[in-house]
């Protein structure tokens, strides 16, 4: 059971007050009509899924009542930072991806990087990872 | 003005009233507290319960001007009137909830609405749709953590915390106003769920019902 | 009780038992006794049992083997009575009670002569692994009969047949630091945080707190070790910070350090939970704690040494004879044999020896052991036979002798002359592993660590392992381990850690161990006698050694071809032994074969406990209106909508018999088209919305129009999802410019709240609005039927007049004399009036109804006439009539789609994709029965051909079906491919009993198509 | 192929069952093949054997990253049947359904395909009217299935609460009776090694890390063990789908999330059919070795840990100690998660992609293990004729731009 931080409450608070959205930063078409039936599908339905570093909408529904998004690993389910709905992720894939490069630490294929390769500086941005 | 409809919901005292847990004391019963009783809970009915929406600082003049005491600076806390008989929540940015005695709703709905003037708000009486419980006794705090995922220790849920909380299957407002007691604001259709939930749980403290 | 008070090996003196406190106690119908602070497995040793159950699929006799939670094979069913059965109770993890009845789970007629073990012996060769997958086959249809003679062997112990009488609940803990284990390393740990001034709970699962030092032969500043741990405990005991859970296991550790704790409160004072001041306590309790930072302080089971017929009565694990002694005074047998790869195990012999018992011989694999347990077991004048193991038990139902040979460790193979040692006893020791099991939980993949010849754990952020939860074995590094991890954990949540003074340990030469888990014998593996690995699912080293053979390689495959590690105890004595032996199998090493992923939970945990107090009556919330008393009073026979309790219909008494559901409906639908009825339309979502931009924010997620509806006008809305199925349906007022109050389905309130805000706080939040829920807050009492005007005029003050107050108006008033909204809207297509008042108020008003409404009929309706009287007007209920598949235009309901609206609203423009457009979509329509009598099924399906083979084109479906008192007929609606377009047509249902139902499409609307009824 | 009969078996115990064959190679990748599968799961091994049997092409390819059988089919509660509400679903796993009642003969390896009956309860009026419509549904696309009373369910399981007391009670309920539980690693071996006898490569621990496109087709696969080529590449990843997607250079109408399941301890035999409730939300059966196999709900976040959130199963065992209040002192042994893909409607894909001669199998949510066969032999046909098999035609990914969904969500309901 997940320990979320809301943005909004500014508290830690139990996984049962909140729900998940799927993925977030999906815009609805400015203008629907203009779309073409591939566009408008892929807007309902596809989605990026990623194994890894995945920007999520929760809602605190047991709380403010407010969605909010979450950086969330969808492996290890470490969630690296909260953060406004309207704000933008300060973690990406992509800037773990450089920081990682740097650190030349490998993660297990389980996603758990095992007590044999720390590292601080991967170590501190992946949060709980140590 | 916000040109919203306001309508006073109550009306003479002769008419019969019935809180949201009539039904429930009377098929589960309300034991009386005992000196065994290590939890005792009460009902405080028939209160005034306003939802202020809109902008803190718009909101809190207003309230400061009306009630004499502003809206909590903090989330998740409690401001009230110095003898404690009306309170402001705080709920989410945008949202708090206003607890006074029972019959001041309406003027005070109106007072607010005259302060506001042409600000962006909503006020919404839901004094019908809500009641207050409070719990009281030496392990009110434990009866609290058999049913809420909650941190209610001191030191997480101190005095004048206010949150929205899960409660056994359901949610509930939390409160705690003062060293010994907490508050429970419940919806009235599952007001009978949390009453028979406090009961049966309670049960080992020698739970009573102040009635 | 004759013979059961012997104990004829119980110690004079010694252990942690309560000599003056007897219990009584049954197993197996016999009865016997032991002492408070017994296990039920140590006073059955006590008592001389050697046969405790059978096992699973050979049906061997077998024995206790170890002294916790890794036991796997003395599990038993226990209860005196029906409801308080428990199947599978480990008894080394049983306190004794008084008048305790427990039987071994297996075993027919009993557990000494046992039928099946028959089977066992002559027909266990033809039960290698995963032989049902070999056989079985033929004939096809004989399979499910050859099913039912292998499922009566299934099984250990049986359910209970009767519900539990005892209840369990929940407590939700947040702490600094969860120390888990309350051995050396725990308590120093828990210590170290307790001083600091951290939220600790330390948590253990054992009878009483203090792990390996309740059993060391260390002392502790001089003194023995359990006087220490009993010292630090008191003080723990007196902090406010710290809470103290014995009888407690650590079961599951889930994401972001949520741990769950199994207590059991009562389970070592009886089989149900005892009365306490009148009331009966929860029997156990699942803590469900939020941990800032977790340490690990689970010590490591022992492993057992894999050996010919390792499984008879007699064979024992060494650290738990070296237990049973030292904390239980039984000694559980008479001439010892110790077979060893370490020091540590030395102890179990020694502490024999001063038990007063012989010792025959230590037989350890090592060529040339060193250090001072050596010393002091040759100071004993224990004989000692190194670089040999105990190749082979003899024996049946106890151990009668051990073989043991010279071997070679590396060859894998015996290299001498067996010598035969006469001994009732074998004790084993290959090593100790660190109980990762709780580290796994969290995904992380343990590594192998050649020094200790063991996995640790590897760590996520936050979790700490200590002492030999880790490897560290030693007491004096592992006490020292957890002060030093304390302080770490401490570090990482900010807190800085007082120092610990560590009371001072004698320290001790040790030498170390050998690699050995699975012994040779002179036979090859699959000839050699059984040599057990997984004592509870049977499995042998043979077994896996066939599984590699075979191609199951991968040490998953091993496991699941062999059933290693399945069983209750989840592999924790076996699991190593026999990764070991598929890796000697395979030509590799240990950690390039893996460990398999261990699951919650930890040892197995009753439904009851999980469940909590979630159950019976509180097993999901009921949700009543404030006319829920009046409903019982009533006579309601209710209808569960959503977790609402609603009126589904009010049986009466009619000349001393109950009506029917049929019988009152008719009464009501009739009540309500001629007089006036009543429905309770409380729990219909409600929602207050506000704002400059409310109206412009109800077009965009209606599928109508809004920008006119004015004050004091009421407007049916459709809503869609985006992509454009209907998904909720109300009515919504104006209540001022800027203030509409929503309504929606009982079961889509919550969902439809959710959705305004999803819109307004994700896509527009530039709208000037809020939603608030009123649900709660009004009581809606629905009166309908042509003389609902003259009730109303009797206690309302409002303006009644068809002119003034048209229908879709609403107006504020008094009615009873409580203040009330009334809105002349309907659902039944009747003169109505839905009245709303604050719901404090609802029963007087509710009551003064009924008081003014007798001279009218009036009549108290629920669900079922409802749904009859709006199907006749061809009303849709979302949900039912659509099923997420249907637009409004299939629906028939273009008149509710505001195509022009500048707004591109939710749903439009899903709408026009090339399915939506298709024209033969399903459509709603009504079905005439050709039969009047005939009442179509709802879910009936629709062919146009019923001659058609099987499978049949089905066109559609009747989604309500009733029958109409108003029409004398049944009637229907349903949707039909195309059916807009197949007015009068005959479409036929053909159903499960053969006949085939005709029907004619017709119009949806049955009753009074012209709406004029409700416009009276 | 040695073959397994009861009389082999009983010769094999005579010489100490040192003679057994491996039941699969260990081969080495070749670098080409006709047809590569990723992903060696029972849909994946059955696809490959079913190509090799029915469509003679045995030049064919498993790519498992991990160990046959390791995914989902390893993890799931083994529910068979085939009572599914709309035409195309339901005729995909009819289809299945067939082929499952020959399997066990067909593949020489005892599934221990097990037609005990599969119950879905009904505990509201619309829950009943679904299971009318669904029952009416099945019956007419010649599956069979009725609707029980309230009276006919105790029959069939005297040990669950059917009394009006309970918080839903029960109103009736669906019963499939060729409908059951297989014992689910058995599929993934048996079509190993029917496979492997026919020719077929499986590849374990062999991941995929990309795929070799030209021109807006596939050649083949890069591996961690080199690159392996085959024009036609059907992939068959279940909760891995979206990340080879990703790697092909497309998205999919798909979210991976947990699904937990749990088992008991083993008890003597106290449940001999398959109860399943959408409403509150749980479903058991019992397995030959005596565990309780309870499948618990799919959690709403996605998730590729193998693992879910623990109110989760609280929930499902409160479900489950509602519908029968006498498991309340049967204990939980172990809990475990799979990760399931699921689609928007409840419904798999069977489709070709934007890159020719890649095809993907996915999509089956919590409902996959009841058409191993089924999806194995369309998506064969699929792969074999370069051209969607007539039943899988309606799972096309278009669908999702068409707007042609085939809304299951009333079928699937709980996990499953």
């Amino acid at each position: 059971m997940f320990l979320i931080y809301c943005p909004y409450c500014e508290e830690h608070r139990e996984e049962e007050e909140f729900r998940p959205k799927g993925q977030a930063h999906i815009v609805r078409p400015k203008d629907p009509e203009a779309c073409s039936d591939e566009e408008w599908g892929d807007y309902l339905f596809f989605r990026d899924n990623p194994r890894g570093i995945h920007h999520e909408m929760w809602v605190h529904a047991v709380g403010c009542r407010k969605f909010f998004n979450v950086t969330r690993h969808t492996v290890t389910y470490e969630i690296l930072e909260t953060y406004k709905m309207g704000e933008q992720p300060r973690i990406t894939a992509e800037s773990l991806a450089r920081v990682e490069i740097q650190g030349n630490v490998q993660v297990a294929g389980g996603g758990q990087q095992t007590v044999g390769a720390t590292n601080a500086a991967v170590a501190s941005v992946k949060g709980e990872q140590a | 003005m916000s040109n919203a409809a306001t309508f006073d919901t109550r009306t003479e005292a002769n008419i019969p009233v019935e809180s949201p847990l009539a039904y429930s004391y009377q098929r589960s019963g309300a034991p009386a507290p005992s000196a065994k009783s290590r939890v005792v809970l009460r009902e405080r009915a028939f209160l005034g319960h306003l939802v202020l929406r809109g902008g803190a600082i718009v909101l809190d003049e207003a309230v400061r001007a009306v009630l004499g005491f502003g809206l909590p600076a903090r989330p998740n806390t409690l401001s009230h009137s110095e003898d404690g008989a009306r309170s402001i929540q705080w709920l989410s940015p945008d949202e708090w909830l206003l607890i006074v005695p029972g019959g001041e709703e309406f003027e005070l709905e109106g007072a607010l609405r005259n302060a506001l003037g042409d600000a962006h708000y909503a006020i919404v009486n839901v004094s019908g749709g809500q009641t207050l419980l409070e719990l009281s006794g030496e392990k009110a705090r434990e009866l609290l953590m058999k049913s809420t995922p909650s941190d209610v220790h001191p030191e997480a849920f101190p005095v004048g915390k206010g949150v929205t909380a899960v409660f056994a299957k359901t949610n509930l407002i939390l409160r705690r106003p003062t060293e010994t007691r907490w508050e429970l604001v419940l919806r009235r259709s599952f007001s009978d769920y949390c009453y028979r939930w406090l009961l049966d749980a309670g049960a080992e403290y020698d739970i009573g019902v102040e009635r | 009780m004759s013979k059961s008070v012997t104990q004829p090996n119980r110690l004079k003196e010694g252990g942690r038992i309560d000599r003056s406190r007897k219990l009584g106690f049954t197993f197996n119908g016999q009865h016997y006794q032991g002492h408070a602070g017994d296990t039920l497995a140590s006073a059955l040793l006590a008592n001389g049992v050697d046969v405790v159950n059978r096992s699973f699929k050979y049906s061997r006799p077998r024995g206790i083997v170890a002294a916790g939670a890794e036991e796997p094979n003395a599990l038993v069913q226990l209860g005196s009575t029906e409801a308080a059965q428990v199947p599978n109770v480990r008894a080394t993890q049983q306190a004794l009670f008084d008048g305790l009845v427990a039987r071994s789970t297996n075993g027919w007629p009993n557990v000494q002569r046992d039928v099946m073990s028959l089977v066992g012996k002559l027909g266990g060769r033809f039960m290698p692994p995963g032989f049902y997958y070999k056989t079985f086959m033929a004939p096809a249809s004989m399979w499910m009969t050859y099913e039912k003679y292998i499922r009566k062997s299934a099984g250990l112990g049986r359910s209970p047949m009767e519900p539990d009488q005892d209840s369990y609940d929940h407590l939700n803990q947040h702490c600094d630091l969860l120390v888990i284990g309350a051995g050396p390393a725990g308590l120093a740990a828990a210590l170290t945080a307790a001083r600091s001034g951290a939220r600790v709970i330390l948590a253990d699962e054992q009878e009483e707190m203090g792990g390996s030092l309740l059993d060391s032969r260390d002392l502790l500043d001089q003194q023995p070790a359990a006087k220490w741990a009993e010292r630090v405990l008191e003080e723990l005991a007196g902090l406010d910070n710290v809470t103290l859970l014995p009888r407690t296991t650590a079961n599951g550790y889930h994401d972001h350090h949520f741990v769950t704790l199994h207590e059991r409160r009562t389970e070592h004072l009886g089989e149900t939970a005892p009365l306490v001041d009148g009331h009966r306590g929860a029997r156990s309790r699942m803590h469900r704690v939020r941990a800032g930072q977790v340490l690990l302080a689970t010590g490591a089971h022992e492993r057992p040494l894999v050996y010919a017929n390792n499984d008879v009565p007699g064979n024992l694990l060494a650290g738990a004879v070296s237990t049973y002694i030292r904390r239980y005074g039984v000694v559980p047998g008479n001439k010892l044999v110790l077979s060893t790869s370490n020091d540590h195990a030395y102890r179990a012999a020694l502490d024999w020896v001063e038990a007063g018992r012989e010792v025959v011989a230590i037989v350890d694999a090592r060529a040339n052991p060193q250090g001072d347990w050596i010393d002091a077991a040759k100071a004993k004048g224990i004989r000692i036979i190194t670089g040999s193991a105990v190749i082979e038990a003899k024996g049946e139902k106890r151990v009668s002798a051990a073989r043991v040979a010279k071997i070679d460790l590396a060859a894998f193979k015996v290299t001498g002359q067996a010598e035969t040692l006469v001994c009732d006893t074998i004790a084993s020791s290959g090593g100790y592993s660190p109980v990762i099991h709780l580290a796994s939980h969290t995904g992380a993949r343990p590594t192998w660590n050649e020094e200790i010849l063991g996995f640790v754990p590897s760590l996520v952020k936050g979790v700490h392992a200590a002492g030999s939860a880790r490897g560290i074995h030693d007491l004096a590094a592992g006490l020292a381990d957890g002060v030093a991890m304390a302080s770490q954990a401490l570090e990482a949540l900010g807190q800085s850690a007082k120092a610990v003074e560590l009371p001072q340990v004698d320290s001790r030469r040790e030498g170390a161990a050998c690699a050995l888990y699975q012994v040779p014998h002179e036979k090859p593996t699959l000839r050699a006698p059984k040599q057990f690995v997984d004592l509870q699912n049977d499995v042998t080293a043979g077994g896996i050694e066939l599984a590699t053979r075979e191609g199951f390689e991968s040490i998953e495959h091993v496991k699941r071809y062999t059933a290693m590690g399945f069983g209750t105890d989840q592999g924790k004595l076996g699991n190593i032994n026999g990764m070991a032996i598929a890796a000697r199998c395979l030509g590799k090493s240990i950690p390039e074969v893996g460990t398999t992923v261990f699951r919650p939970n930890y040892t197995p945990v009753t439904f009851g406990a999980i469940v909590g107090r979630h159950c019976r009556d509180l097993f999901d919330p009921e949700r009543y209106t404030a006319l829920h008393q009046w409903h019982v009073e009533n006579g309601a026979e209710f209808e569960d909508v959503g977790q609402w309790k609603r009126p589904w219909y009010f049986p009466q008494v009619v000349n001393g018999k109950k009506e029917t559901m049929h019988e009152a409906v008719a009464r009501e639908c009739r009540a309500v088209r001629e007089k006036v009825g009543i429905l309770d339309a409380s729990t219909l979502g409600k929602i207050d919305i506000q704002g400059p931009d409310a109206r412009e924010f109800l077009g965009r997620v209606y599928t109508n129009k809004w920008e006119k509806l004015a004050v004091g006008k009421c407007r049916y809305g459709l809503m869609c999802k985006d992509d454009g199925m209907v998904t909720d349906d109300g009515v919504t007022s104006c209540l001022a410019e800027n203030h509409f109050l929503m309504t929606t389905t009982t079961g889509g309130a919550a969902a439809v709240l959710e959705w305004l805000e999803l819109w307004h706080q994700t896509e527009w939040p530039e709208l000037n609005v809020t939603f608030t829920s009123v649900t709660d807050h009004w009581a809606t009492m629905t009166i309908t039927g042509p003389e609902a005007r003259n009730l109303l005029a009797e206690i309302s003050d409002i303006d009644l007049d068809r002119d003034s107050f048209k229908f879709m108006d609403w107006r504020a008033g008094k009615v009873a004399g409580v203040p009330a909204r009334v809105f002349r809207i309907s659902f039944t297509g009747e003169l109505t009036y839905e009245i709303n008042v604050q719901a404090n108020y609802a029963m007087h008003v509710c009551k003064t109804l009924f008081k003014h409404g007798e001279k009218y009929g009036l009549t108290p309706y629920g669900t079922e006439t409802m749904h009859v009287l709006r199907a006749e007007k061809g009303f849709i209920i979302v949900g039912q009539d659509t099923d997420g598949s249907v637009t409004p235009e299939d629906l028939g309901m273009q008149w509710c789609v505001g195509y022009d609206k500048p707004y591109s609203w939710i749903g439009k423009r899903a709408l026009t994709r090339s399915d939506t457009r298709r024209t033969d979509r399903k459509q709603l329509v009504g079905l005439k029965p050709k039969d009047p009598k005939v009442v179509l099924e709802e879910g009936a399906q629709i062919v146009f051909d019923p001659k058609h083979a099987i499978p049949m084109p089905m066109v559609g479906h009747v989604t309500s079906s009733y029958y109409s008192p108003t029409l004398d007929s049944g009637f229907a609606l349903a949707v039909v491919k195309g059916g807009q377009q197949k007015m009068g047509e005959t479409v036929y249902l053909p159903m499960a009993d053969g006949q085939v139902h005709e029907a004619e499409i017709v119009s949806p609307i049955f009753v009074d198509p012209k709406g004029e009824r409700q416009n009276v | 192929m040695q073959r397994y009969s009861g009389f082999g078996l009983a010769k094999h115990a005579l010489s100490h069952h040192e003679n057994w064959e491996r039941q699969w190679r260990n081969p080495t990748p070749k670098k080409q093949y006709d047809v590569i599968i990723v992903g060696g799961g029972g849909h994946g091994l059955a696809t490959a054997y079913y190509l090799a049997k029915e469509h003679g092409i045995k030049n064919v390819a498993v790519v498992e990253k991990g160990w046959l059988g390791g995914g989902n089919t390893a993890r799931n509660t083994t529910i068979v049947r085939s009572n599914y509400l709309w035409d195309e679903a339901a005729a995909l796993y009819e289809h299945a359904m067939k082929l499952w009642e020959g399997l066990s003969q067909d593949l020489n390896y005892n599934v221990m395909f097990s037609q005990r009956g599969v119950m879905n309860l009904g505990h509201t009026l619309q829950d009943m009217r679904d299971i009318q419509r669904r029952v009416n549904a099945n019956r007419l696309n010649g599956i069979d299935g009725e609707v029980l009373t309230p009276e006919q369910i105790q029959e069939i399981v005297p040990i669950m609460d059917c009394s009006k007391n309970a918080r839903y009670p029960i109103l009736g309920a669906s019963w499939q009776p060729r409908a059951g539980v297989a014992r689910h690693d058995a599929v993934a071996w048996g079509y190993a090694r029917a496979a492997d006898a026919l020719g077929v490569d499986l590849l374990q621990n062999t991941e995929v890390t990309g795929f070799k496109i030209r021109d807006g087709r596939v050649y083949g696969v890069h591996t961690n063990r080199g690159d392996i080529e085959a024009k036609t590449v059907g992939c068959v990843a279940a909760g891995n789908s979206g990340v080879l997607a990703k790697m092909a250079g497309f998205r999919l109408p798909l979210e991976s999330h947990p699904l937990q399941a749990l088992v008991s301890e083993p008890l003597k035999p106290v449940l001999d059919t398959v109860v399943m409730s959408n409403h509150v939300h749980g479903y058991i059966s019992q397995s030959d070795k005596g565990d309780l196999v309870i499948g618990a709900g799919i959690d709403g976040y996605n998730g590729y840990g193998q693992r879910g959130s623990y109110p989760t199963v609280e929930h499902t065992l409160q479900a489950i100690v509602e519908m029968f209040p006498i498991f309340s002192r049967v204990r939980m042994n172990r809990q475990w998660g799979g990760i399931v893909d699921t689609c928007p409607d409840a419904c798999p894909i069977l489709s070709a992609t934007p890159v020719k001669g890649l095809f993907f199998n996915c999509g089956w949510g919590t409902g996959g293990f009841k058409a191993t066969p089924g999806s194995g032999h369309v998506f064969a046909w699929t792969l074999a004729k370069n051209q969607a098999h007539p039943l899988a035609a309606p799972f096309s990914i278009d669908r999702f731009h068409t707007g042609a969904l085939v809304d299951e969500h009333g079928a699937a309901g709980v996990a499953h």
